[in-house]
């Protein structure tokens, strides 16, 4: 019960890869990816937590209040920039796929083989 | 300190002219050789170092091994940025941007000391070598080869983060000294193999290990060949050198006690990728996706040198990455001029072409050489450094399959340049796959400039020279001692000890290792005159081999899900074994 | 552990799920944006303000929007693919 | 591999591998009980980011000055993609390019009506402030530049949702969104060196902290963050024209 939360992350992983191997749309796909990249998210916000403690921000709070870690909410902020741009990238190139090919399958994408 | 600093100062690059980007590239590689020629230092970002055994900011930590790495990567990029000034006619900023963002990646990747900071890294050299890939956006080839390496690279980044999440939580640090000091303090147990198996193998992905090394190919056959140079010749091996570079400083010591658990799990996973790479990269006809499949081969021959985990195998690993990434990318460039003379790089159809491009098969069968690790090439030096210990440790079996990668990756480029360059022998009835592919550059298809044949002869030729630099090895062996003890480059970061000299001792090189270099190179020949001579009575042999080969090529589908599904599973597996250890 | 922050764990599992069995790209870009609302919340609910706000404006807002503006590429390719191939078999009834 | 097979193998390693990280994760301690060295990295910045930096959020005290360098990487991640998407999509010799019409599936059937025009043309300034707001408050409450920038990025864009791509490019014509981006990606770098002419580490904290809860506080922290909110709008307006122009005028 107290690993619960942690589980998650493998959870999602494992629904996100799920999605890959079943896919049958380049954008499709492609979503299914960012599921897998939630799961880093879920891990790091799981890591960090600390029970009985406040948001990192002292703006309001005596500073020395136990709080959570800002340490992982810093590497998640980086961790979504990542997302929204690889997640571009592999968008501009399904739709370039399929406009030279006019195929969005992953399956049948194949040119090179062998 | 200065130089790590301005080496940061170049990651502006916006509207830079060829010149420009040329002379950032140089000054990159004369930074990194006076990294390599200093001592090792550590340099904290924000001047935010250690508090009270916690590192806070963010350092680098370069030592020789890291500073050659990033060495080489510049060296490699002048040359292809040389090579390309004259090769796209479209050429545009964005591409020298890209160019020189990838170098910088390439750079920050071989001397951060914080985890973190090397995922950083390793996503900004996939965000620009993506985009590389697909350079030539108006064909279907290069836009899937973009999208397998991009899904495939994004799978295995995700379990890098993953891992790095599971050792924060563990030991509340990111820095590599300070995790593997904490880590060693404590028992190894499932978390600890965990993320070793989730930060190796995402590396591995990079590194194009078997079964991770499907996304290579594809990437290599389509992406222009000056950046094909850089993927192969030192984007690859980085991913190898991460690899080294997390175990030595971070897991080592926790796992001390299963050091030759680890020896044969990876010693496995290199003989498959040697043996893979070697038979796919045989039965190609693309030259450029038959070099992809050499460069598969030769990183399970390097994974095997640094598997052993001695330093003269590390050492070994490392003379042979850079000679192998000069070699390598020789190749790769001279395979962008036949394209450029051309239009084609398919063995079959310049057979049948009068084309005026045979004087390349002088430099080719110079670089055949250079893969059949012939002395003096710098890739026989490494392969010298690594057998004396392989087999001291009763791993001899290993250098045969070595032996074999070699002669077979050989003989396939051998069979190339004699086939399809010099038209000698009569045409296989091979059948590969066709790729289709338009020219990479528009008009002056009538002669070479020297920008780009100038380019391709140095890096084969600095390949030769590389391995008569006089004290390569025992340079190579004292880089190899530092990245290998953990314990003293965890003072040096942490608190701030000098780093006493490694001694090294010169190992010379015996007649036995020259004889079988030769007999490599003798071997390579005489498979690429069979291969070029289908006599009648090879037919049946010939169809046989087709047979065989058929479900290996099945396997390379081109369908990202199949490779996402290897993934899984060799993570799994190497996840598994590891789990072993432990319980 | 809150009951509430158990909640919107368990709404985050089933939203992954929800958003990768929705095989429609269309439904899934809303799918995909109810997901990024639910991870903004479990964010806020976790002490992350900082992470909330960005995984709201990126996750249901910046994302969505790309992928529907690929979608539309995409389908007006289609479009007009499927006029391409109307044109020739009008051009062999006229003959 | 047929599907079958593929299937078959995906179930088995990614129980395999499930099974693993789960294995692995139990490894971590409890939930919400983090102790010991585990807890240290964390307690420090909490502790260190009022007294020595002056600033309240103590993210933003990480994201941009105690691990600022990861930052300064995240920002070019964030260039790369954009100028790779525009290499990408850039427009080749063969294709031809009319003029920019809106051809966005389904938009010549409705026009918005006049109130929803009205509306959202309305909401453009109130957002621009409102991100504006969450950019410059980064190092005292949530927000920075960031979260401000993608706001930032997506006041531009209701004028497109109200049906004008005319004026879209008006308000934000392609080379001044560049500009934007570039100034922002290029700023980080710059106020980093500057920190090396006055002699510092590179991205050290050269400024006087200022008051604390002052909107100038943080000493170089609240340049940076403009810095970044520039980069981070600039960024992803950008790949959003790139897309759109995608969509709306690009030919096979």
């Amino acid at each position: 019960m107290t690993h619960l939360p942690y589980c998650l992350a493998a959870w999602l992983f494992a629904v996100g890869m799920y999605g890959i191997v079943t896919s049958r749309n380049m954008v499709h796909l492609i979503i299914c990816l960012t599921v897998v990249q939630s799961s880093t998210y879920a891990l790091l916000l799981a890591i960090g937590f600390r029970a009985n403690a406040v948001a990192p921000i002292f703006a309001d709070i005596k500073p020395g209040t136990p709080a959570v870690d800002p340490v992982v909410q810093a590497l998640m902020l980086t961790d979504i920039v990542v997302e929204v741009t690889v997640t571009a990238l592999l968008l501009g190139l399904a739709v370039l796929a399929h406009q030279q090919t006019g195929k969005l399958d992953p399956r049948e994408l194949g040119v090179l083989r062998g | 300190m200065a130089a790590v600093l301005a080496a940061l100062g170049h990651r502006i690059p916006r509207l830079l002219a060829n010149a420009l980007s040329i002379a950032t590239a140089a000054a990159v590689g004369w930074m990194a050789v006076t990294l390599l020629l200093a001592r090792p230092l550590v340099y904290w970002f924000s001047g935010w170092a250690v508090v009270a055994g916690k590192a806070i900011g963010i350092s680098f930590a370069p030592d020789a091994a890291g500073a050659a790495m990033v060495a080489m990567a510049s060296l490699l990029t002048l040359a292809s940025l040389i090579f390309s000034s004259r090769y796209f006619d479209t050429v545009g900023t964005l591409y020298h941007s890209l160019m020189l963002v990838f170098l910088a990646a390439m750079a920050g990747f071989g001397l951060t000391g914080d985890l973190f900071n090397l995922f950083v890294f390793f996503e900004l050299m996939s965000a620009a070598a993506f985009a590389l890939c697909g350079y030539k956006s108006e064909e279907a080839g290069p836009l899937q080869g973009a999208l397998n390496f991009a899904v495939t690279n994004a799978a295995g980044a995700y379990l890098v983060l993953s891992g790095i999440g599971l050792l924060y939580g563990r030991t509340g640090a990111l820095n590599m000294a300070e995790i593997g000091r904490r880590l060693a303090e404590g028992r190894p147990d499932a978390l600890v193999t965990g993320a070793l198996t989730m930060i190796s193998c995402g590396f591995l992905v990079k590194a194009a290990v078997a079964p991770f090394h499907f996304w290579l190919a594809d990437a290599h056959a389509v992406a222009p060949a000056p950046v094909c140079v850089l993927f192969s010749g030192i984007m690859v091996p980085l991913g190898l050198y991460a690899v080294v570079r997390i175990y030595w400083a971070i897991f080592s010591g926790a796992l001390a006690g299963h050091q030759a658990d680890l020896r044969n799990l990876l010693a496995v996973i290199g003989v498959a990728t040697a043996v893979v790479g070697a038979v796919m990269c045989y039965a190609q006809r693309h030259f450029k996706r038959l070099l992809a499949f050499s460069t598969i081969s030769h990183i399970g021959i390097m994974l095997m040198g640094a598997a052993i985990l001695t330093r003269e195998g590390l050492a070994g690993t490392g003379v042979y990455a850079v000679s192998h990434g000069l070699v390598k990318g020789g190749l790769f460039l001279a395979a962008g001029i036949v394209l450029h003379r051309t239009g084609t790089v398919d063995e079959l159809e310049l057979r049948r072409m009068r084309h005026g491009v045979s004087w390349l098969a002088a430099p080719v069968f110079v670089g055949a050489a250079g893969l059949a690790e012939v002395p003096p090439f710098g890739t026989f030096r490494g392969e010298a450094l690594m057998s004396a210990s392989t087999q001291a440790l009763g791993y001899g079996w290993l250098e045969w399959v070595k032996f074999g990668a070699a002669v077979v990756t050989a003989g396939a480029v051998l069979r190339f340049a004699a086939g399809a360059l010099l038209g000698w022998g009569r045409t296989p009835d091979e059948e590969g796959h066709e790729i289709p592919e338009r020219p990479e550059t528009q008009g002056g298809h009538r002669h070479t400039p020297a920008v780009m044949w100038v380019p391709a002869t140095a890096l084969i030729v600095l390949g030769l020279l590389a391995g008569m630099v006089p004290g390569i090895t025992s340079e190579a062996e004292k880089a190899a001692a530092q990245v290998k003890d953990r314990a003293a480059y965890a003072a040096r970061v942490l608190d701030g000890a000098t780093v006493a000299a490694a001694v090294a001792t010169a190992a010379p090189v015996n007649a036995g290792e020259c004889a079988r270099g030769f007999g490599a190179l003798a071997a390579a020949v005489l498979l690429a005159f069979i291969s070029l001579r289908p006599q009648r009575k090879e037919r049946r042999l010939h169809r046989l081999w087709r047979g065989a080969m058929r479900p290996l090529r099945d396997l390379h589908s081109g369908v990202i899900p199949d490779y996402v599904t290897w993934l899984l599973l060799g993570t799994a597996l190497f996840g598994g074994a590891a789990l072993m250890w432990v319980r | 552990m809150m009951w509430l922050q158990a909640l919107i764990l368990l709404m985050v599992a089933a939203g992954g799920l929800g958003v990768v069995v929705t095989r429609d790209p269309l439904n899934q870009a809303v799918a995909a944006s109810f997901y990024g609302i639910l991870l903004g919340l479990m964010f806020f609910l976790f002490h992350a303000p900082d992470v909330a706000l960005s995984q709201i404006t990126v996750g249901a807002l910046a994302l969505p929007l790309m992928i529907l503006l690929a979608l539309a590429k995409i389908r007006k390719r289609e479009q007009e693919t499927q006029e391409e191939n109307r044109k020739p078999e009008a051009d062999g009834q006229r003959e | 591999m047929s599907a079958g097979t593929r299937i078959a193998m995906f179930v088995l390693s990614c129980a395999a591998f499930t099974a693993l990280y789960i294995a692995a994760l139990c490894g971590l301690s409890p939930i919400g009980q983090v102790h010991g060295w585990a807890a240290q990295y964390g307690d420090a910045i909490n502790r260190m980011s009022v007294p020595a930096l002056h600033i309240t959020d103590a993210v933003t005290a990480v994201n941009f000055e105690f691990r600022g360098f990861d930052t300064l990487g995240e920002e070019f991640i964030m260039a790369v993609s954009v100028l790779g998407a525009a290499l990408l999509l850039r427009k080749h010799p063969d294709q031809g390019s009319g003029p920019p019409q809106d051809k966005a599936a389904g938009r010549k059937i409705s026009r918005p009506g006049d109130a929803v025009r009205v509306l959202t043309v309305g909401l453009v300034g109130p957002v621009t402030l409102f991100g504006i707001y969450i950019v410059v408050h980064g190092q005292l409450t949530p927000g920075g530049g960031f979260q401000g920038g993608v706001i930032l990025a997506s006041a531009p864009l209701l004028i497109y949702l109200a049906g004008e791509f005319g004026s879209l490019q008006q308000v934000a014509p392609r080379w001044l969104v560049e500009v934007g981006e570039a100034v922002g990606a290029g700023g980080y770098a710059v106020i980093g060196a500057v920190s090396l002419a006055v002699g510092l580490p590179f991205l050290a904290n050269y400024l006087p902290p200022g008051r604390v809860g002052d909107l100038f506080s943080g000493g170089i922290v609240a340049l940076i963050d403009v810095t970044v909110g520039l980069e981070v709008a600039g960024g992803l307006l950008l790949l959003l024209l790139v897309f759109l122009e995608e969509a709306l005028t690009r030919r096979p």
